[in-house]
């Protein structure tokens, strides 16, 4: 049966192809879903949002089975195109599994097997469910491939996933997925990880997909990826359901506090200026704007080479230029491998650059030897986007703020944990034993015990749930005002660059493409690729708005 | 244990205090160090007493684990050897560390040159079955206590040295090596305060692991005749004294070659155990 | 083979003459600073009875009496053409001792590891990644195997099998006789490579391809066999050239246990009587043996993982 | 129950099967010998040379009397009677020993066994330069020319009497070699020597065998073989076994046919095994014995030596190391050999109160913190080298060593005991101040054997064949005379007097005498000893059909 053929049958009998009811998940008597309920009918897009740990991805493998031996689960209901899912052998849920519901991981590196070819992945669910004969698959592959729209198939088919770009890795596992055209297809977070650029690429291929009339479960917690497919939403905490709805009234006119919070706390150029977290900002006196043309640090026609494994030479930071005024925030965005964090190496004496030259306060910073930067170098720091590896694994939270504190006695750990909003009793702990968001307040803690001038940021919050992410970045805000600290902030996603940065410079290839305000880079873009870069967007609520 | 990872399920660790194996290995440990310092604590035997009339008595309850040719009893020996063995053990590993340290600093502090010259030297020592570097020295140095003991160490350092030459390099390159230098660090006090004690964090653990191979090693120059002589009770020489007996007289080789098995299973558990409390971000 | 391993051959070659020369310099500066009398060990013999004039022959003949970097000069020019010189006690040719013994060990320790392969990969596909006791005993079966002494199973093992069960022949030149020196031999070794392989392998059940193919409707065997399986034999491959120089020296202590000919036995000889030509014969066969084992370690780890053959100058994974 | 009955009965009927085969392998085993077929003798030592002209180390005799023709033999009474010489006459004062040669025997390279090949044969056994070190003692003193009287005459002519001359010939290490082949050299000669023997060497695969087959053209059996002409074995593996535990399992798997050297630890169960037998030769001669080095400064008095040999139960020691499987031997000479004296048996026994007197005599009477004694301050400590290798050092021995040093502490006296390689050992043989004690034996048919462990000239040949270190005139006279004579009275006389000489000095605390042990699988049949040197023959042997 064609699938146009079985989505006019659905439409017409009208019966949801997926249905769940009091649906309930534990892992060793620990319950990781409670209570869910949903149903979704043919051609539809379900989204289930929240953040880690919220139960989402448990609820989706549970219509494939997936969640291991050590699940208990617990259903009045799970049919899958009115067949009763409850009662099935594993022989039958093997039997399920890649031909009536397809499954997309996130991460494709190590979502396909990293030493088989790309072909056999994608031919696997076809040999496994006895798709004809050998020929007729490898024949089935290629049109896959194009499918998905990966260029010159009969080579992509014989390579290694290590040999193809993120994007490509991410089309073949659609195409695996799509390969016996299941009802439903589940997406586990499709896009993350992925430039910004290949994100709307596969987004648009899932559309695609549902345009033909699949139905599609996406998981995600990026409220814009759900915005641009999903018609309906659950928005999951905590394992449990706290509101659902049609996906523009859920995202326009979100009824759970939750679910306001979750949207508020969501950075773009609209949130400028406001508060993420929903908290109130410490009630100090800011600290007086210097001159408008002093000039903190001076970077001038930075380049760097690298020798790759091949012995050939590739520039990562061609002649970048850009001045860092005391107080101010400059954000650099760009996709990976663009050169951002070498120039923050540069930038940080951390990295010599072949040529130009990096002054900070008007002094040499990257010619003068490693000896005399080292006065200077508590007036400018750094936190990096995993801080555990930056923290000495034998050391206590106290001992690390502690160890960055001597010598520069004016402030205590106590002080700087409660700067960084962390209780007293967290410098006894080891980082080990702290959430992601406290860790990263005990670097910034960290960064900040030499009061320094400069602080660079190097993708500090892309590891962090976007609640957590509001937290922090509320916390810098606070911190600048308060201290008049200047911020080197890096980051590949657009809305957090724009929420926080004065001035913003774009990054392409190891050039800087385009420079200027923020709202004006953003609002009104000069360059092609910056524009391809904002267009590639997903759909933003708050522009709706 | 779910075949995924489990978003915020509770992932308790089991702790080494939690396994009846490592209260054993300690209880084991604790009683062959025992033995190694106070002997006449566990039997009131002589090891080297002989009693012609009692030879090859099987174990019983008057000799537990039998005794000899000479009807020595071989509990006594095997107690009293463990002072030897334990010595040889921990004389060879302390000789493999100290070569191993000096070779690992050279190679992962050194410039590029030295650290070239240096991996060059470890890997062609490592190229070398320990056992069979071992047999070299002995048979360059002739064979004594002494000379077993400097050959096991010398066979046991390419590998040390390797890891600690890695250890260095990937402490060297580590983020928090690179946030002292951020901090205005300078390098002297970077590699005291922080390369050092970072690089040897798991020297405890492979000294527990070490100890049981340096004994194991030794134990088998022993058998081959090498090493220390008869009549010492050393346990090596005691495989090798019962291995002419072993049709007739098996307890004279099973026993001390059980201690040995049990000895170094032990430290390997205690080894484990000391690896997970000091390294919990779990296995290298 | 492309370029990139061609190029890792050539570098392996490079090393092991590197390496000879090294181990043959120390070696003979060490057997020169010893005070000895190799005089006396060529006349050797329990009951020899070299009188002065017979020594000082020797010396002659042999050279001893000519400077040290004469002598070091001859060793090294010797060591080109693969000649070690003649044995003092076996008064043959270093070569030709050594290549009538080669191959009995050969064929153990290739024995042994095959054993420890089939051993460590059925431990593997049965208990890895699974719970309850069945796993835990493998695991704790691998840990124990790990550390058995081979003197200590070898005994253990001659004394079960053949002085009371009369299964197999306490020695034996045939199959049959190589049976009890292979598995004490191979059983420590599959504790190895069983212990990296398990960790291994369930490290890799808990990747996402795992479970990609899982939701494919892959089969439970079929998961293990086909994706991790391979995944978790990498480590092992690595092992293996280690391991067949840990074999090696297992071979000096099996070789001694079953009384089997081979260059073990034949090195503890050596070592005995202090021949120390024949003893570094031996270490530069045992050298270029462990070279060889690397060099085919290497070529079976690109022969399973394809991405090195595809990566330009891939460094060791 | 029944189940249990029927089990019973099956084992009855097996047990009654079992006997009716060995009834028929009797049966068949008198049809008399079969020619064909290969065997594997282990041995434990590996010779350093082949040839037994070459230092003279029992494991070359071994072998050498499978493939060597002496020219004499010695028969079980002690009787000399014609082997390669089919007579001889001595001169009456003893200085001329005419030997008329067996005609149309060849050596098996084909060059013709005459007078000029045993011509050779004692110009290369007393050269120095072949290092017939074994040879070198039994004949130097005498020996004067060796000449062709004829093609098949040769006269041996001496520089004094020497009345043993003919036993000591009838031992392999005078076995005699082509004259081609020990022309090639010594190295040659070691790997592939030529006699005109049963067998004939083809290949010494070292540390692993020598093959020797048949010699086809054999006719030279001595008089006392059990048959003349070729021998019945196609050939024979003389495989190198040196594990003790092995090489007695070698037996029990087949793989080997016989052993030589039953582990004196196996005694028990190889005596039980229905499948072998087992055969075994005293050797005559000088009994395994620690001699006392007399130019220590602690065993230069006498004192001193009597109370170590006092101290320590060398009987207990012997009997329970070689589980009564070795008699113990407390005369310098051990039992088998002509001329021995009861009387000089154990003269000095186990008596560790008159130890403990003498040593307090000699003034060590002071005890240090261990409880040894010493004398100004010194420790009474005397060092004990022993060859560290099992073959050398077989592990009864060490155990004896090892029982020892446990009696001699009791009385206050430390034993070090020192295992040392073999090149290291022999740097000690040699040197007076290497060792205080030292093992040592000398297997030999005749009690000439005294003279060469204890005289002078041994002591001048400096090889270290004279353990203690020492000589003396009235012992070097009453063995000359002995040699001298052709009395048999006057002989016995002189020897048993020599022997008391030997107690009364306690230069050697004998020990027990060598053996021969042979265990030989059942379907072996006429394996023998000779009695010069216990070594196995195989000429006679034959594998019994269907065995």
């Amino acid at each position: 049966m064609s699938s146009p053929a079985r989505l006019r049958e659905s439409l017409a009998t009208a019966q949801p192809v997926v249905a769940v009811e009091q649906l309930s998940v534990g892992f060793h008597g620990h319950t990781v879903v409670k209570d869910v309920s949903f149903t979704l009918k043919a051609g539809r897009c379900l989204a289930i949002v929240g953040e880690s740990g919220s139960g989402k991805s448990v609820t989706a493998r549970t219509l494939l089975d997936l969640n291991g031996p050590g699940a208990h689960t617990t259903a009045h209901r799970i049919e899958l195109g009115g067949q009763d899912l409850t009662r099935l052998r594993p022989r039958a849920w093997r039997r399920l599994r890649g031909r009536r519901v397809g499954y997309v991981l996130q991460d494709a590196l190590v979502s396909l097997d990293p030493l088989r070819r790309i072909g056999a992945e994608i031919a696997e669910p076809l040999r496994l469910h006895k798709f004809g004969p050998r020929v007729a698959r490898e024949q089935r592959v290629l049109e896959l491939l194009s499918e998905v729209g990966v260029p010159e198939p009969e080579l992509r088919a014989r390579q290694l996933p290590s040999q193809l770009s993120g994007g490509l890795r991410q089309r073949a596992l659609i195409a695996a997925a799509l390969a016996l055209d299941p009802q439903v297809l589940i997406a586990d977070e499709p896009t993350t990880a992925l430039d910004t650029t290949v994100q709307a690429q596969i987004l648009g291929l899932l559309a695609t997909a549902k345009q033909r009339g699949r139905t599609i479960v996406l998981i995600s917690h990026d409220l814009a990826v759900v915005q641009h497919l999903a018609d309906e939403v659950l928005v999951m905490c905590a394992g449990q359901i706290v509101e659902s709805g049609p996906t523009t009234r859920v995202i326009r006119a979100p009824e759970h506090p939750y679910t306001q919070r979750l949207i508020a706390a969501i950075p773009s150029a609209h949130t400028k200026g406001t508060r993420l977290s929903g908290t109130r900002p410490p009630d100090v006196a800011p600290t007086p704007k210097p001159p408008e043309d002093a000039v903190l640090l001076r970077a001038e026609g930075i380049s760097k080479h690298y020798r790759g494994p091949d012995g050939r030479e590739r520039s990562v930071v061609q002649e970048v230029s850009f001045t860092i005024r005391p107080g101010e925030t400059l954000g650099i965005v760009g996709e990976s491998g663009s050169g951002k964090s070498t120039t923050a190496s540069i930038a940080l004496a951390l990295t010599e650059p072949d040529a130009g030259s990096v002054s900070f306060a008007n002094q040499p910073w990257s010619e003068i030897r490693e000896r005399d930067r080292r006065p200077v170098r508590r007036r400018i720091s750094v936190v990096y986007q995993d801080p555990l590896s930056s923290f000495d694994p034998r050391h206590t939270v106290g001992r690390i703020i502690g160890d960055a504190l001597a010598g520069h006695g004016e402030s205590t750990v106590i002080e700087l944990l409660d700067d960084v909003g962390l209780p007293a009793d967290i410098a006894a702990r080891h980082p080990l034993t702290l959430s992601g968001g406290q860790r990263q307040r005990v670097a910034i803690a960290r960064a900040l015990a030499g009061r320094p001038d400069l602080l660079v940021f190097d993708e500090p919050v892309s590891a962090l749930d976007v609640s957590v992410q509001a937290q922090v970045l509320d916390l810098l805000t606070d911190l600048q005002r308060e201290h008049g600290t200047a911020y080197l902030f890096i980051s590949h996603d657009l809305g957090v660059v724009h929420h926080l940065s004065d001035r913003v410079l774009v990054m392409k290839d190891g050039r800087v493409v385009e420079e200027g305000t923020a709202d004006e880079v953003f609002t009104a873009p000069r360059e092609p690729y910056t524009k391809a870069l904002l267009a590639a967007l997903p759909e933003r609520w708050g522009e709706q708005a | 244990m779910s075949v995924l990872t489990v978003p915020n399920a509770a992932r308790t660790r089991r702790t080494p205090l939690h396994s009846a194996g490592f209260w054993a290995a300690l209880a084991f440990g604790v009683l062959v160090v025992l033995a190694a310092a106070v002997p006449r604590l566990l039997t009131g035997r002589d090891p080297l007493d002989i009693h012609l009339d009692q030879s090859f008595d099987p174990p019983s309850v008057a000799h537990v684990f039998g005794t000899d040719q000479s009807g020595r009893d071989v509990f006594a020996r095997v107690v009293y050897g463990a002072g030897q063995s334990l010595l040889i053990g921990l004389g060879a590993t302390a000789l493999g560390l100290a070569g191993a340290v000096v070779l690992g600093l050279l190679g992962g502090l050194g410039g590029r040159a030295l650290d070239a010259v240096t991996t060059r030297f470890i890997e062609v020592l490592y190229a070398f079955p320990g056992l069979l570097l071992a047999l070299i020295l002995i048979a360059v140095f002739g064979n004594s206590a002494g000379t077993q003991v400097i050959a096991v160490g010398v066979a046991s350092m390419p590998g040390y040295a390797r890891m600690v030459r890695g250890q260095v390099l990937a402490v060297r390159g580590s983020g928090y090596v690179q946030a002292e230098r951020v901090l205005g660090r300078g390098p002297a006090r970077i590699l005291v305060r922080t390369v050092l004690p970072n690089a040897f964090r798991p020297l405890a653990v492979l000294i527990t692991l070490g100890v049981g191979q340096a004994i194991v090693w030794a134990a088998a120059l022993g058998f081959l005749g090498l090493g220390v002589q008869p009549p010492a009770p050393e346990w090596g020489a005691m495989l090798n004294a019962g291995r002419d007996y072993v049709q007739q007289a098996w307890w004279l080789d099973f026993f001390p070659g059980a201690v040995i098995v049990l000895f170094t299973l032990s430290l390997t558990v205690l080894g484990r155990a000391v690896r997970a409390v000091t390294e919990p971000g779990g296995r290298r | 083979m492309n370029g990139s391993v061609r190029l890792r051959v050539l570098r392996r070659l490079a090393e092991a003459v590197l390496l000879l020369l090294v181990v043959g310099t120390i070696v003979f500066f060490l057997e020169h600073l010893v005070p000895g009398d190799p005089a006396r060990a060529i006349l050797g013999g329990a009951s020899a009875h070299p009188s002065p004039q017979a020594l000082a022959a020797v010396r002659h003949e042999y050279g001893f009496d000519r400077p040290l970097l004469a002598q070091y000069g001859s060793f090294l020019a010797g060591l080109l053409r693969l000649d070690f010189g003649e044995s003092y006690t076996l008064k043959q040719s270093v070569l030709s001792a050594i290549g009538g013994q080669l191959g009995s060990t050969l064929a153990l320790t290739l024995t042994a590891l095959g054993i420890a392969w089939v051993l460590s990969v059925v431990s593997t596909l049965a208990g890895a990644g699974r719970n309850g006791w069945w796993a835990r005993i493998g695991a704790g079966v691998e840990v124990i195997a790990a550390a058995l002494p081979q003197f200590w199973l070898g005994v253990v093992l001659l004394l079960v099998f053949a002085v009371r069960l009369h299964w197999l022949p306490v020695i034996g030149t045939g199959a049959t006789g190589l049976v009890l020196p292979a598995f004490t031999l191979g059983i420590p070794l599959a504790g190895f490579l069983g212990q990296v392989t398990r960790d291994e392998f369930d490290a890799k059940l808990k990747q996402p391809f795992v479970l990609s193919a899982r939701a494919r409707g892959m089969s439970e065997a079929g998961v293990r066999a086909r994706h991790v399986l391979r995944h978790a034999a990498l480590p092992g491959i690595t092992l293996s050239g280690w391991g067949l120089g840990a074999l090696i020296s297992g071979a000096v202590i099996a070789e001694v246990v079953f009384a089997r000919q081979g260059i073990g036995q034949l090195l503890v000889t050596a070592v005995n009587s202090q021949d120390l030509p024949l003893v570094i014969g031996i270490t530069f066969v045992v050298a270029l043996v462990y070279v060889v084992a690397n060099l085919l370690t290497d070529l079976a780890y690109v022969a399973v993982d394809p991405r090195l053959r595809t990566t330009i100058g891939a460094s060791k994974a | 129950m029944k189940r249990a009955i029927s089990a019973v009965v099956v084992g009855l009927t097996v047990v009654l099967t079992a006997g009716c085969a060995g009834n028929a392998g009797v049966a068949t085993s008198s049809s008399g010998p079969v020619r064909g077929g290969m065997i594997t003798y282990a041995a434990d030592r590996e010779p350093t040379c082949l040839d037994p002209h070459n230092s003279g180390d029992m494991p070359q005799t071994y072998v050498a009397r499978q493939y060597l023709d002496s020219l004499v033999s010695e028969t079980a009474g002690g009787r000399v009677v014609p082997w390669l010489a089919t007579g001889w006459t001595i001169s009456p004062d003893g200085l001329t020993y005419d030997f008329t040669l067996k005609q149309g025997v060849k050596f098996t390279d084909g060059v013709p066994f005459d007078a000029a090949a045993v011509v050779a044969n004692f110009h290369q056994i007393l050269d120095p330069a072949t290092q017939s070190s074994t040879d070198l003692l039994y004949l130097d003193s005498y020996f004067d020319q060796a000449i062709a009287l004829s093609n098949h005459a040769v006269r041996i002519r001496l520089k004094r009497p020497y009345s043993p001359l003919l036993t000591a010939l009838s031992q392999a290490f005078f076995g005699m070699e082509s004259p081609r082949a020990m022309a090639r050299g010594l190295a040659a000669n070691c790997e592939s020597p030529v006699g005109t023997g049963p067998f004939k060497v083809v290949q010494w695969n070292h540390e692993r065998d020598v093959q020797l087959v048949r010699n086809d053209g054999y006719d030279s059996a001595p008089a006392n073989a059990r048959h003349a002409g070729p021998a019945y074995l196609d050939g024979i593996t003389w495989k190198f076994l040196k594990d003790n535990t092995s090489r007695y399992g070698a037996l029990g798997s087949g793989e080997a046919d016989l052993i030589f050297n039953v582990p004196p630890e196996d005694e028990e169960l190889a005596r039980a095994d229905q499948s072998i037998t087992l055969q075994s030769f005293v050797h005559s001669g000088s009994p395994f014995s620690l001699d006392l080095n007399t130019r220590s400064p602690i065993f230069s008095d006498i004192r001193v030596r009597r109370a170590f040999v006092h101290a320590a139960d060398a009987k207990e020691a012997v009997q329970s190391a070689y589980a009564g499987v070795f008699p113990y031997e407390g005369n310098i000479l051990s039992s088998g050999t002509p001329d021995y004296d009861r009387h000089w048996h154990e003269t000095l026994p186990y008596d560790p109160v008159a130890a403990n007197r003498l040593l307090d005599q000699a003034g060590w009477t002071h005890r240090d913190a261990e409880g040894y004694r010493t004398k100004a301050g010194r420790e009474l400590s005397v060092r004990l080298p022993y060859n560290a290798d099992s073959a050398e050092t077989p592990p009864a021995d060490l155990t004896i060593l090892q029982d020892v040093q446990a009696m001699e502490k009791r009385v206050g006296i430390r034993v070090v005991l020192d295992a040392r390689d073999e090149a290291s050992m022999n740097a000690v043989k040699g040197d007076p101040r290497a060792y205080d004690l030292l093992g040592n034996y000398w297997n030999s048919p005749t009690p000439e054997v005294m003279y060469i462990r204890f005289s002078k000239a041994t002591l001048d040949v400096g090889n270290g064949e004279n353990t203690p270190f020492t000589w003396d005139k009235g012992l070097d006279d009453t063995l000359l005379r002995a040699s001298a004579t052709t009395d048999p009275a006057t002989q016995k006389r002189l020897y048993q007097a020599a022997q008391g000489i030997l107690a009364a000095k306690a230069w050697s605390m004998p020990m027990y005498p060598i053996q021969t042990r042979l265990a030989v699988s059942k379907r072996l049949k006429d394996v023998w000893i000779e009695v010069s040197e216990g070594e196995p023959v195989l000429s006679d042997a034959y594998l019994s059909a269907g065995g």
